[in-house]
Parts: C-alpha cells; structure tokens; sequence
C-alpha cells in the first residue's frame, strides 16, 4: 500500500494506492464535499459505489471526464479532480485516448463476482462450460471485499480455471435480446501515468451467451426524514466500510436502521473507534445474532423508533439527530458528526428489466426482487432474494413529516427533490410512478434512481395506501452506468468512422489532386482542375475537351451483376420496363427498373454476352440494392427461373474514353481492333486485347458523344488508364470526373436516378414513355401506372429551362412559377422545381432540366424562379439541349 | 441486437440480415386483372400484429438467402424458422 | 471555442398543485371517445372542447397518459417539410405552438431556438436545396447556410474538410426548436379536463361495438362504453386497433430509440440534425443532451432496439461534434413508431362510419401535436376531413397520390 | 487466367506487417477465385464434382480442398492443381486454388445449368496469423470464432468493420479474410489499428 498524491478542488492530498477518491477525501477529513445543484445545500459522500449520488466530480487530469462518482475513481498519482454541482462541463480539447471493442461467444456470461457470482462460476465451470464473469470492482468478492473479510479458496480458484475469463473493473451496461450484452472494461485509469498508448482506455464487450446468471447483488437505502442530507450523513454499509478501512474522519455515530444490517455496521463502526451512542431501530423487537452483539457490545439501542431531523455545524456537518417514533412524537436529540442509515436493501434488479423481466415485492425483504431460472437467464443472491438470514427487515420509508419538515427531507439528492415536491404530485393527482418521477424529477439524475426508486414507489405506497408494487414496476433503462461516448463509438472514428471504397484507379485521381465527391461509400474523383482553376472553369475546359477531342472518366464504381442460365431474358422482361430477351448476342442496352409502385428504382446497361450470360450495370449507389432486389424475386417469387446473380463491381474496372478522337485513340490502344462504325456499331460489343490486356469494349455513350467502355478486371484497371494517358497525350487526352459527367448527360437530356428522381417519378414522368413495353403481359410497376393518381393528366414531367440570361445558372432545387407576370412573392404556386442545372461550354448558355406540371404541354411557356434574394426568368424547352438527333455518337 | 436463426447458417447476429416484412404475400398471378383497391392492398398493406409474425428476412451479407421465420413482435422471441416454399409451421402461439 | 458562452442550466419550475382527476369511473356514454391519452389524443380533445364546443368527451388510455412516444420523443419541432400538403399542416402546428402557452395556460418550455439540417455530399446538398426553395415558395421560413455560418449559430459543429463526411452546408429553420414534452402533454390534458373531458387511465380498448358498418361504442377492460363518434390516436398500436375494427391500415409499428447525456454546461442552443450520419441533436433546457438516431428495421411492439443503432449514433455525433466526445451516455429507451409508406400521416374517415383515424406520423409526431389535433377534432365534429388532412386519407394508397417524405424525415430511412 | 503481374496491381501492393509469435497481417495478391452456383442433387452438381475431383457437400460453412495444404506465409500453395471450395449458401461456392478452374468446370459448362464467374479481382486475399490472430479479428468480428463452432476448414461469410468479407480458418492460429477490392484498404486500416496492442 503505497501513497499517492492527488488534487481535489484545487488541494493536495495524500490516499492510499487502490481506494476510491471518495475514501481518500474521508481519510484526510473530507466531509462536506460540494453543494447541492438546485438548493445549494452542503453535501457529502453517502454511498460506497455507483450508488452515489452527491460525491460526483470532473476529472482534469488524464484524459479527463465530467461527472464522475467519487466512490467510482481510483486514485493514482496526479489525479487532478474538481468537486461538480450536478452539472458537468466538457473541455474543447480532443479525446485522443484509444478506444476498442471486442466480441466473444461464450456458454455462461455470470454478472457479479460476489458469492453469490463466484459460486454460480465454480457450478458451470465444473460442467465443462465456458464462462465469462465480469464484476465491476477490481476485485473479487462483492460484499465481502467491504466487510474485509477472505473470499473462500475454493471460489478464488475458479477465477483460475482455464475455461474462466474473469473480466474486473467491467460493467454489464445493458442485457438485450438473445443473451445479448454489452459491457464496457475500465483498462487504465486505474494505473499510473504514461499507459501505452495502444492500450485502449475503455474496451466495449459485446457478448452473446447461452446462459446469463445475474448476480448483481443490491444496494442500501436511504431514508427519508428532515435535513437527511447533511455532510456527515451516510448509508451504513458505506460509512462502516469506509471507517474499517481507515478512513476515519468521525468520533460519534448514530445508527438509524429498519432491519440487522444497521447492526452489523453498528458493530463495525464500533470495533473501528467510533463511538455509537445509538442504534435506533424502528422496529419495536428485533433479534438475531448482530443484535444481541450489539448489545454485549453495550451499544444502546432505541426500539420503535426513527429519525426524524438533525440539526448542523454552522458549516452545515450534521451535528445531532432528532429521533422519536414514526408519527413524531417522543423527540429526542443525540449529538453525532456521523449518521449511518439502513433502510433496507434494494436489489440491483437493473439488468433483469431490461429484458422486460417486471421484479416482484417482498414484504418480509421490504425488497423488489427477481427470481428467474430459465433457459436464457437466471438470478441468484441478494438479486433473487438471498439476504444471508436475519435481516428481517421492516418495510418502511420514513416518518410523517410536517409540510415544513417535508422540504428539507430529501427524496432524490442530486435532484434536490424532496418529500414536499412529492406529496405535491400526489395532490395533483399523480398515482404511476412515471408520473410522480416527472412531477418531481425523483430518479432521472445521474444515479438513476439507483437508491431513490424503490423509496419513491414505497412512499407512494404509504402515501395511498397500497403496496409498492400497486404502484407500477421498478423499472430501468440501459446503461448501468454512464458511459462516455467516445467509448461507444469505439474505433470507428476519423477514417474508420465509415468504410471508404476506392477503385483500382484511385491512387491517379489522388495524385492527380482531384477533389473527391462522397458518393455512397466511394470516393470518385469530382474534377481535375489543372494550374488552380477552380471547379467552374475546369468543369467547361472538360466539357469542352470531351465535345471535340476526347476525354476519358474512370467509370469503375457503376454496380455490375453477372447473370447466367437461360432464364435471364425472361427475369430481365420483368425487371425492367422494355423489353429485353429479344436483345442479340454482343449487344447491349439500356433499362429502367420501376418499384412495384411504378415509380422508377434504378437504371443501367445491360449486355447480352452469349446466349445465357449477361453483365447488367447499375447506377454507383444502387448495387447492392439492385442485387438484393434480383435475388427477392428470384428466391421468393420465381425460383424455378433458371438465373444465377453474382455480384462483379469490383472485378471489372471501366476506363470510359469519350469525344471526336476516342475512335482515333481506341486504334491506338487495340490495333486489332476495327474500330469503324461498321464493324463496331453503337452498342455493340467487341473482345481485343488492349494495352495489352484481353478486354471487352463496349460502345456505350453516357455524353452522346463517340465513346468506348473499356472493361478489364480490376487488377488492370491502372494499367489500362495509364495507357489511355500515354496514347492520348497527343490528342490532348483529358480525364474527367463527376461533374463534367452530369453537365454532358444533362445536355442530352440523360436522367440521373435520385437526381431527376425521388422515388416519386414513373418513367412516363421522365418523358420516357418510349422505353416502356407496350407489348409485354406485365412487368414490375406495371400495375401501378393505371391508378387513379399515377394516370391522371398534369403530372409532373421532365421539360428543360433555358434562362433569358444565359450566366444566370439557376441553382438546383429552385421551384417554378407560371408566367413572368405571376406573382413571385411566397407564398405562391409551384408548378414544379428544377433537378440539374449547370453552365454549358456547348450551349454557351446556362440550361436545367426541370420537373414541371403537364410540363411537355408547357414547352415554349415562360416561366419565373423566385428566389429570395432574385427573380429568375426562362422558358420551357425539350430536355435534350445537344444533338437531338443522336448523330454525334457515331463519330 | 437479435440473433436470427438463418436456416441455412444457423443464428447470426440482426446485422447481418435485411428484413422483409410479412411472410407469404405473394405476387399476384395477373396483376391486370386486380382493381385499384385490391392492388393496393398488394403494395401497401404488410400484417403488423403485436405478438407472433411470420415475417421475412434475407441474410443478405451471409449466404445470400431469403427465409422465412416466426418471430413474438412484443417479446422479440424468434419461433421456427423456414425455407420459402415449405410448409409453414404453425405459429408458437 | 471562445465565441460560445457556456451558460448553467436553471431548475424547472413546479408543476401546478393541481392537475387532473384520477380513478375516474366511466361514464356509460360519451358523444366522443378518443382512444390513446398520447400529445395527439390529449390535443384533439382539448380542440374537441375548445374549437367545437364538445366536451361530453372521454379519453381512454390502456396505460399512464402520455407513456408512450409522447413521453419519450426527442422533442423536435419544426416545420420545413418538402410537399405543399406537408408543409400545409406542419406549418399550421407550429403557428399553434407559437401561441399554445398562453392559450392552454400551461408553461411548455417552447423554444424558437433554430433547427439546422445538415448536408454532407454533393446530392445530399442539392436535395437539402430543394427543401430549401420548396420552404421559399411555401412561404416556411427556411434559410440557407454555409459551412461557416453554421460554426456561427453552433460552434461546436466539426466544418473541417477532412472528416468522412465534411459538413457541407445545412438548412435553417429559425423558428424550429424544441419544448418539453411532459409538459406539452399535461398542459393539454389539464386544460381539457378542465374542460369536462374525462381522462381515463388504465382503461385498454379490447374492441369495437360496429352495428351495419357504424360505430356505437368500445369494449374495453372496464366495460362497455357507448360512444357517437370515435377516434383513434394510439400511434403505434393503431394496427392493433384497426384489426379490431376490421380494416388495413397501411402502418408497421417500429422502435425508435433515443438517448440522453447527463447534465452538462450549455454547449449547443440550437437544434442540429444530420440525415445522411444518422443522428439528431439538441441540448435540453435542464442541460442534458437528447438525441435520437434512425428507427430499427423490424417491426416491433416491445419499446426497446439493437445497441448497434445506438454506437452508430455515437460514433456519427462524436465526428460531428467533437467536444462531445467525453460526454456520458446516461439514458437510453425505445418508443414504437407506426411507420406508413410514405412516411406521411394518415389522418380522417375510415370504412367504418364514425369511426377516426389519425396514425402514421413516425418519427416527426411530437412537432404536428397542437396540429394534428385540431385537424382531427375538425375531422371528428365536422364528419368530414378537415381541409389540412385531407391530401392524407387513406385512399391516398389506392389512387396513388403519396406524400414521400423520406427525404424530409428526421433521418433518412 | 493467368495474371501478368508485370502490369497488374493488387489492392494492397501485397502489404505485410507483424511478428509471427504475435500477429503476422499480410496481403497475398492475385489469388485466382471463383463464384461457383449449382444447385445440389441435379445433374449439374454431378458434373462438377466430377469436374473438380472434390466431392462438395452443401453444407454452409465448409471448405473441402484438394492438393491444397495451406502453408501460411508462403505466396504460393504448395501442390499443382490444388482446389479449394468454401460453401457459401446452398447452391455458393468461393473456389480458390491453383489449378485452372475454368478449364476443369469447362465442359460442365457448355451442358449444364451452372455458374462460375471469375472474381479474382472481385476480392483479395489478407492472411492473419499467430497466437494473438483471432484476438484482433474479435474486435471486428461478430460471429462465434471458438474452436468447436468455427473449427479449421470453416468458412464464413460476415460483415468486418462494417464490410463484407469472406473468412476462412484454414489452418491454426491462421485465417484469412476475402475483402472486397474496394474494401480491402479500408480493412487493412482497420486490421491494423487493432493489431497495434498485440505487437
């Protein structure tokens, strides 16, 4: 036992190595810790654990932290703390500490390392299971650590046994479903300074067991009575504790209890030096072996009767109690620096509510408790009822207090709440204890109600006349305690606080300095600016560059599914709106998918590479669920189709070249291959090696312009784009990110799924009539196109803007007036908003597209944009702005 | 965190899966041929009791497969769970 | 964090001596049963009373009145919804809140301190612009911010560029905020009962008394009770009770699950909700904080959700607000939230004649309470959908005529 | 297909990092890997057993191989025209290996309702190995890795810091994970902030 300086309030003080700060303060004659929150009242230490509700503090030492019990804190050199008043504070700095989780699987989880907790061990390790017992102290034995005395060898050898994992300074915060738990490890505040870093700081457990053996054990009670919660004034078991160990800062005691325990910490206070000049007991006989050693040891003992107020130092230390019988009457004054209540034990029933176990009262306990034995989980010791024998303990709360005396008995102690809030709850027709606890705010403080809930629903008990558990369950949320949550989010902060997805190609954007745009979990490339251009310039120069010489995108990140069996067209016939088992062999073509509610889902390209093999593509985002959705269909409503999915995004890369000169340079890259319009048609699809590498190239355009899709396995996808570099650099070869995708798709008109749409759009809305099959017998969304309000005229549909001042780009999302003559100011009819909206290098001219009410009716309409800070004004147009005859993909 | 029993991989944890909502709604045979009013009930309407469902789920980041299974919406409690297309069993209640 | 004065959080006041009577035995009749004592149920019939003059009115409550989402939201109010119809009745309710304290005559804590929606990629901007200019036009107020004027109004959010998901903007409504939910509630309760309603508690609706398809009254635990009109607000359990009644409703029933800190000093006095990281939050007037995350995939009845969802939620606020990082998770709960196709409401008549409906509001119920009540006390007196709920009937799911407010949802689901 | 590893890059440039009597994390690049789907009991299934010389059970969660002794810690399997199958559903299998895969499934191909698709790119190959392996895969993994639930020759598909990996116990003290590409720094980030404690 080694000394160790710490700070508390700005003071230096020694303690002993391995006890709570709360101790240590006592051991140097700490009594009146802080000052209440809302009454300022003068408060100190009460409980021994997590039960505390005055002594909280904020670590400034370490990597600090706000509001923490003193009785819970180790001490170590340096501790540096501030005493709170309820409220914490949260410094600016950045928690740089580690913080880890772990998983584990085990037969029995036991939660508590008391007897009880170590017993229900010694059982299941002995039939041969695998165990974890987690205790929240550092170390074992529960109770018996307080009381000083030697855990039996015989349960300390299972902590030992080869198929035990003993996690101490662990908390089971929350019992859920399935054996499911979660329980944080406290790994280094308790040692010295300088801990490796890599040692996280707090470890989050999450654990599934066969078999949950609570064993939590219980708490002591307060009781409540006039100024109940001056310095000096404390549960028995704690200040016995304390006293034993040492820390002693008090010369004469007063016991004031309703059961045997008060006289087991009668007796410890005793054999410690503490003079008891009384144990007063509110129970007009009691016996058993602690009592009758009480009075051998010639402590003097008052028989029904109870506390009823105390008086205080002028510094506010309890100085004597006023005991009398439960009505007030008999008053007798007693002087005492220390008041040590038993008001009974309170079972720590937390974990069991959790799982939606209701306790159940025990009047001969004056306890809730829980007894469970089923196959997932089951209680033992104090928890199920266990106390050890004799306590025989009267159920009782309280005196009856005059309104005057009732505004200093405390009921909840850091909420300042006390038994005149309460009986106003009852007067105003409060009756369930969740009502009475947000009349009074009883029990929402940082302990929890841990010593405050069964006093609150005892006393609405007496109150109106009914048991405890008339009034409503005991019941409590998760966590246990606190937890701060840095430690919940574990490693998953900064870059691990979300999976990145990156393509083959990613290390050339990074180099190449392109900022990145967030789509889903990718990261793509969003343009490439080149001698600081900023985005608008580098978008036209690349615009420019794709629309008369040749660009090139990495279009690796589009979802691609392989389907085989020869089933697909006819799967593919129901998935999509157009038709696709006619599509030939080495073509490719473009579909939409709909919901079953018609409104359009996703969209991509899909080739036929033989007869029973295809590759579909999907939009970026959509992958995954694209291919969920395929299996649904497959698995729950088809499953006689022959089609097999597999999911293959990542196994091809696409290095898209784009423009005039993409002809010139996809000879260059395949000589093998012929690249004329003749042999190499718009959608078709061509195998050559290129750069070397064996690829299928597809002509596909997502610009209108001349474009070749070259698809190489992943492994090759740098490669390829390296190649593209190299052969195109006199061709001026221009990469291109997202950015300078969306304006070249707009200018045709190509509708982006999530940007053109909602979710609330049918394909007929998009001006797409065209791709959906008139002939087919039925298709997913089909159904749906002839409701009511999917049918009707005037829906929204997707027309292009053109502005009367062609700089002016309308910002995306803007809502559309009828008429320039309209009136503009809000509140004001919409026919429809803006979806993209850019500045063209094409045009010259800004442009949009737009969804806009019976929209393809309005083209030639004018049209004004109200902003709040402008008035746009533009005219209704078609949605392809470039070459509305498609003649340019060809070259 | 719900431990799902996958009838193919045994129980998993709830992350692992997606869920599906009412069991045993089937794709009408001739959607055309539906009114308004019975179509919407198709898309729109999934049983939603408090107590016993016979629910879907696809253990989408394990083997893939959609199931079916009975599962205590009150009390989180999973009954047996079933392969799509084979007798169901009855429910736990 | 100099610009940011930390004030202490004050004591509530006291809650008024009296508030309403308990035990009430029920009467034999009543011209309006309302099922569910939740904001809602307590609204309509303080508007039943108070707009329509009925007061002959009993709300019945299987458990204690507002126990259910009522007493466990994160109290979010606002009205910067996307669709016309949304931002027609959400928008109504917060007109009704900015007087409701004086008008109940009840302290609610409401408080216009501003509620920011954050938008962290390039498509999540231009949907959050859309909200924007769709508030524009329907005159909601609605503002739009830069990174840096949003570390103006809340210095604690993360702008830095190199976080997973930099902050790249948000919306602003200035007249969103928060008020205390327990408070709201009995402040309804209390005035309707002053009224002549009858608060019934632990009374639990078992069935329905239908004579040729029109209601005459609810079985319940503690008997029969006659009734001329009723309405059903009982949220997540609507399924429940529609069964009983014998119609679909299109409603899955949810965990929603939220959390609060321990008291701590003043840091954030605005409201602040991200859909894209999966988390919302606000620090409550006693200075705790209160936040919530996204609903649970399954359906269930049992008020309580997966502890990933939670961690998620964490590791998403401690990105965006690292001083949050050593501060205590105190609390956590579950509500049910009866969640419909598109995440729209579903209010007025059903097939059943005089019998009402009013369900589905989700995740955003606490922000519609003095609304959706005044529209279903107009639906219930008049017979016939207030103007407000009718884009919201039930055969909105037939013709097809959604309200998809997915995108405009606390979270995006 | 043979891959020339001259001009092609794996997704971690075969990163490795540790101490073998701790933890030894490493990228083994370009390992051939195929998806195979047929449906047990046809025809089909027949053939490809045939096919492979492996006589698959469809069992979820089990790796058969032939002449494939895993030698941890070498690039190489050992054996010539060494096969391994990991069942991954019903009708799923994860083929890996030395032998030419699609030259032995070729024929099976041509006349049954079978799939097998190339995704050697698809994924990479991480191996974890050493006394304190499993313990680092815990922080991430949630699934049940002790010895009787998940012994050698288990396999495993999950979810891995938030990703989709395929595990494999393949031998003691080692397992290796199949990434996707996309994933695969994301994982090695991931793998190694949690190996640090053990080094």
């Amino acid at each position: 036992m080694s000394n160790v300086t710490f700070t508390f309030d700005g003071q230096q003080y020694t303690g002993v190595s391995g006890e709570s700060l709360a101790s240590a303060l006592l051991r140097n004659g700490v009594i009146h810790f802080t000052n209440s929150s809302y009454k300022d009242r003068p408060r100190g230490i009460m409980g021994l654990w997590v039960e505390e509700s005055n002594a909280l503090v904020n670590v400034d030492s370490g990597p600090g932290e706000p509001m923490k019990a003193s009785t819970t804190i180790p001490i170590v050199e340096g501790l540096i703390t501030r005493s709170t008043q309820g409220v914490g504070d949260l410094p600016d700095t950045r928690d740089n500490s580690r913080y880890d989780k772990s998983n584990r699987h085990v037969d029995v989880l036991v939660v508590g390392a008391g007897i009880a907790g170590l017993t229900a061990t010694k059982k299941f390790a002995e039939l041969g299971k695998s165990v974890i017992l987690i205790d929240d102290q550092p170390t074992p034995g529960g109770h018996m650590r307080h009381l000083g005395t030697q855990v039996p060898a015989e349960l300390m050898a299972v902590l030992e046994l080869a198929n035990v994992t003993y996690l101490p300074r662990t908390t089971v915060q929350g019992l859920y479903d399935q054996g499911y738990s979660v329980a944080t490890q406290r790994r280094t505040d308790h040692l010295d300074a300088n801990v490796h870093t890599e040692v996280s700081r707090i470890r989050t457990w999450h654990i599934r067991a066969d078999h949950t053996v609570l064993a939590t054990g219980a708490f002591q009670r307060h009781l409540v009575f006039a100024n109940n919660d001056r310095p000096g004034i404390m549960l028995s078991h704690a200040a016995a504790t304390y006293v034993s160990q040492g820390a002693n800062p008090f010369k004469t005691a007063v016991v004031v209890t309703v059961d045997n325990q008060g006289y087991r910490d009668a007796l410890r206070l005793h054999t410690a030096g503490v003079a008891v000049s009384a144990v007063v007991d509110i129970r007009e006989t009691a016996g058993g072996a602690s009592v009758e050693a009480v009075k051998d040891a010639g402590i003097r003992i008052v028989s029904g009767k109870t506390a009823l107020d105390t008086a205080g130092t002028p510094t506010g230390l309890v100085s004597a109690v006023t005991i009398a019988k439960a009505d007030g009457s008999e008053p007798e004054s007693i002087d005492a620096d220390l008041i040590a209540m038993s008001g009974g034990w309170t079972p720590i029933v937390h974990l069991a509510t959790f799982i939606g176990i209701k306790p159940t009262w025990v009047p001969a306990l004056a306890a809730f408790v829980v007894e469970r034995n089923d196959v997932l989980t089951s209680t033992t010791g104090m928890l199920a009822g266990d106390f050890g024998g004799d306590d025989d303990a009267a159920v009782f709360f309280g005196p009856e207090l005059t309104t005057e005396q009732a505004l200093v008995a405390f009921v909840d102690f850091q909420r300042d709440a006390t038994l005149r809030d309460f009986n106003r709850a009852i007067g105003a027709g409060m009756r369930s204890i969740e009502h009475v606890k947000r009349y009074t705010s009883i029990g929402t403080s940082h302990d929890q109600g841990k010593t405050s809930g069964t006093t609150t629903m005892g006393l609405i008990g007496q109150a109106i006349g009914k048991a405890p558990d008339e009034i409503g369950s005991l019941t409590f949320r998760p966590p246990y305690i606190s937890i701060p949550f840095a430690a919940l989010a574990g490693r998953d902060r900064g870059l691990l606080s979300d999976p990145i997805r990156t393509t083959p190609i990613h290390s050339w954007h990074e180099s190449a300095k392109a900022p990145m745009e967030d789509v889903g979990q990718w990261k793509r490339p969003w343009f490439f600016p080149i001698n600081g251009e900023n985005m608008h310039a580098a978008v036209l120069r690349e615009c420019a560059a794709v629309r008369e010489g040749v660009g090139v995108m990495d279009a690796s990140t589009l979802g691609k599914i392989d389907l085989r069996g020869k089933d697909v067209g006819k799967f593919l016939d129901m998935i999509y709106t157009n038709m696709f088992s006619t599509l030939k062999v080495g073509m490719s073509r473009y579909g939409l998918m709909c919901g079953i509610d018609g409104m359009v889902f996703d969209d991509g390209v899909t080739t036929r590479i033989s007869e029973n093999h295809w590759l579909m593509t999907t939009t970026t985002g959509g992958a995954a669920k694209v291919l969920d959705w395929l299996e649904e269909w497959l698995q729950t409503e088809w499953p006689d189709l022959e089609v097999y999915c597999t999911s293959v995004t990542e196994q091809i890369a696409t290095v898209a070249i784009v423009g005039p000169k993409s002809r010139e340079l996809m000879s260059r890259l395949a000589p093998d291959l012929d690249v004329s319009n003749e042999m190499f048609a718009f959608m078709e699809n061509k195998y050559a090696d290129v750069a070397g590498i064996p690829a299928r190239v597809a002509r596909i355009s997502f610009s209108g312009e001349l474009a070749y899709e070259i698809n190489v396995p992943g492994s090759f996808g740098l490669h390829i784009w390296q190649a593209v570099m190299k052969q195109g650099t006199d061709l001026n070869i221009t990469p291109y990110g997202t950015e300078t995708m969306h304006v070249l798709r707009a200018e045709k008109g190509f509708v982006i799924v999530g940007q053109e749409t909602d979710g609330t759009q049918t394909p007929q809305d998009l001006d797409m009539d065209w791709i959906v099959s008139k002939k087919k017998e039925d298709f997913i969304g089909k159904r749906s196109f002839s409701r009511a309000d999917t049918a009707r005229e005037g829906r929204h549909q997707l027309v292009g803007i053109l502005t009367d001042d062609g700089s002016a780009v309308i910002p995306e999302g803007a809502y559309i007036v009828a008429g320039v003559d309209e009136k503009t100011a809000p509140p004001v009819k919409h026919i429809g908003y803006v979806t993209s909206s850019y500045d063209s290098a094409a045009l010259g001219h800004s442009f949009a597209l737009a969804l806009v009410a019976n929209g393809l009716a309005r083209k030639g309409e004018k049209v004004a944009i109200p902003m709040a800070d402008r008035v746009l004004t533009g005219v209704i147009t078609d949605s392809v702005f470039v070459d509305k005859e498609n003649t340019r993909r060809d070259g | 965190m719900l431990n799902i029993p996958c009838p193919y991989c045994g129980p998993r944890d709830e992350t692992e899966f997606h869920y599906g909502a009412q069991a045993h709604v089937a794709y009408p045979e001739s959607p055309k041929d539906l009114t308004d009013e019975q179509w919407a009930k198709f898309v729109f309407i999934k049983s939603n009791p408090k107590g016993w469902l016979a629910e879907r789920w696809v253990h989408n980041s394990g083997c893939r497969r959609w199931f079916n299974v009975w599962r205590n919406t009150a009390t989180h409690e999973f009954g047996p769970s079933y392969k799509p297309f084979t007798q169901q069993p009855k429910s736990p209640a | 964090m100099a610009s940011m004065t930390r004030r202490r959080s004050a004591e509530l006041p006291d809650h008024p001596d009296f508030l309403w009577a308990t035990d009430i035995t029920p009467k034999k009749a009543y011209d309006v049963i309302i099922i569910g004592a939740g904001g809602h149920g307590l609204a309509t019939a303080y508007y039943l009373a108070k707009n329509h003059g009925i007061t002959n009115v009993a709300i019945l409550e299987k458990g204690w009145l507002a126990g259910g989402n009522m007493g466990r939201n994160t109290t979010i109010i606002r009205s910067n919804y996307l669709w016309d119809e949304s931002a027609g009745i959400y928008d109504h309710s917060l007109k009704l809140w900015e007087n409701l304290e004086e008008e109940v005559g009840y302290e609610m804590f409401f408080s216009q301190r501003g509620v920011m929606t954050l938008a962290h990629s390039v498509s999540d901007v231009r949907s959050k612009q859309r909200n924007y200019y769709a508030n524009y036009v329907n005159d909601v107020d609605s503002v739009w911010l830069t990174p840096e004027e949003i570390k103006e109004i809340a210095p604690i959010v993360n702008i830095s560029e190199d976080i997973r998901y930099p902050v790249m903007g948000a919306t602003y409504q200035a007249r969103g905020g928060i008020a205390k939910h327990d408070w709201v509630a009995w402040g309804f309760a209390k005035a309707a009962a002053d009224m002549g309603v009858d608060i019934i508690q632990g009374c639990e609706v078992t069935g329905f008394n239908i004579v040729d398809g029109k209601i005459q009254g609810v079985k319940t635990n503690r008997g029969d009770i006659a009734a001329g009109k009723v309405g059903m607000v009982a949220a997540g359990h609507t399924s429940v009770l529609a069964d009983m009644a014998g119609f679909d409703v299109p409603l899955q029933s949810r965990p929603l699950q939220a959390l609060v800190s321990e008291l701590l000093e003043q840091v954030l006095d605005t409201v602040i909700m991200s859909g894209a990281v999966h988390v919302y939050v606000s620090q409550a007037h006693k200075g705790e904080l209160v936040m919530g995350a996204g609903t649970d995939s399954y359906n269930s009845y049992a008020q309580r959700g997966g502890f990933h969802v939670v961690e998620h939620q964490l590791a998403a606020a401690c990105e965006l607000f690292p001083i949050f990082e050593r501060a205590h998770m105190l609390r956590t709960w579950g509500g049910i939230v009866d969640i419909s196709p598109d995440a729209s409401p579903i209010i007025g008549l059903t097939p059943v004649e005089n019998l009402f409906i009013n369900s589905g509001w989700g995740t955003g119920g606490f922000k519609a309470t003095p609304g959706s009540g005044w529209v279903m006390a107009a639906t219930i007196a008049n017979g016939e959908p207030d103007k407000l709920a009718k884009p919201y009937a039930l055969d909105r799911f037939v013709s097809g005529h959604l309200i998809d407010e997915h995108g405009a949802a606390g979270v995006a689901h | 297909m043979m891959v020339n590893t001259e001009l092609a890059k794996s997704p971690l440039g075969g990163i490795g990092l540790g101490d073998a009597t701790k933890v030894f994390l490493k990228e083994v690049p370009f390992t051939p890997g195929f998806d195979l789907r047929v449906q047990p009991g046809t025809p089909a299934f027949t053939a490809v057993i045939d096919a492979l010389g492996l006589k698959l059970e469809p069992t979820v969660g089990r790796v058969m191989r032939i002449n494939a002794d895993c030698i941890v810690s070498e690039d190489e399997f050992p054996a010539q025209g060494g096969v391994i199958a990991l069942c991954l559903g019903p009708d799923w299998w994860y083929l890996t290996g030395t032998a030419d895969i699609q030259k032995l499934l070729s024929s099976a191909l041509e006349t049954h309702h079978l799939s097998l698709v190339d995704v050697s790119s698809q994924r990479t190959k991480i191996e974890i190995y050493g006394p304190s392996a499993k313990d680092v895969l815990l922080h991430y993994w949630e699934q049940d890795l002790r010895e009787d639930n998940f012994p050698i020759d288990s396999c495993s598909q999950g979810v891995f810091a938030k990703t989709p990996v395929i595990m494999w116990h393949c031998c003691k003290d080692c397992y290796i994970l199949f990434p996707r590409a996309s994933f695969a720094k994301h994982i090695w980030t991931a793998l190694t902030d949690a190996a640090v404690e053990y080094l």
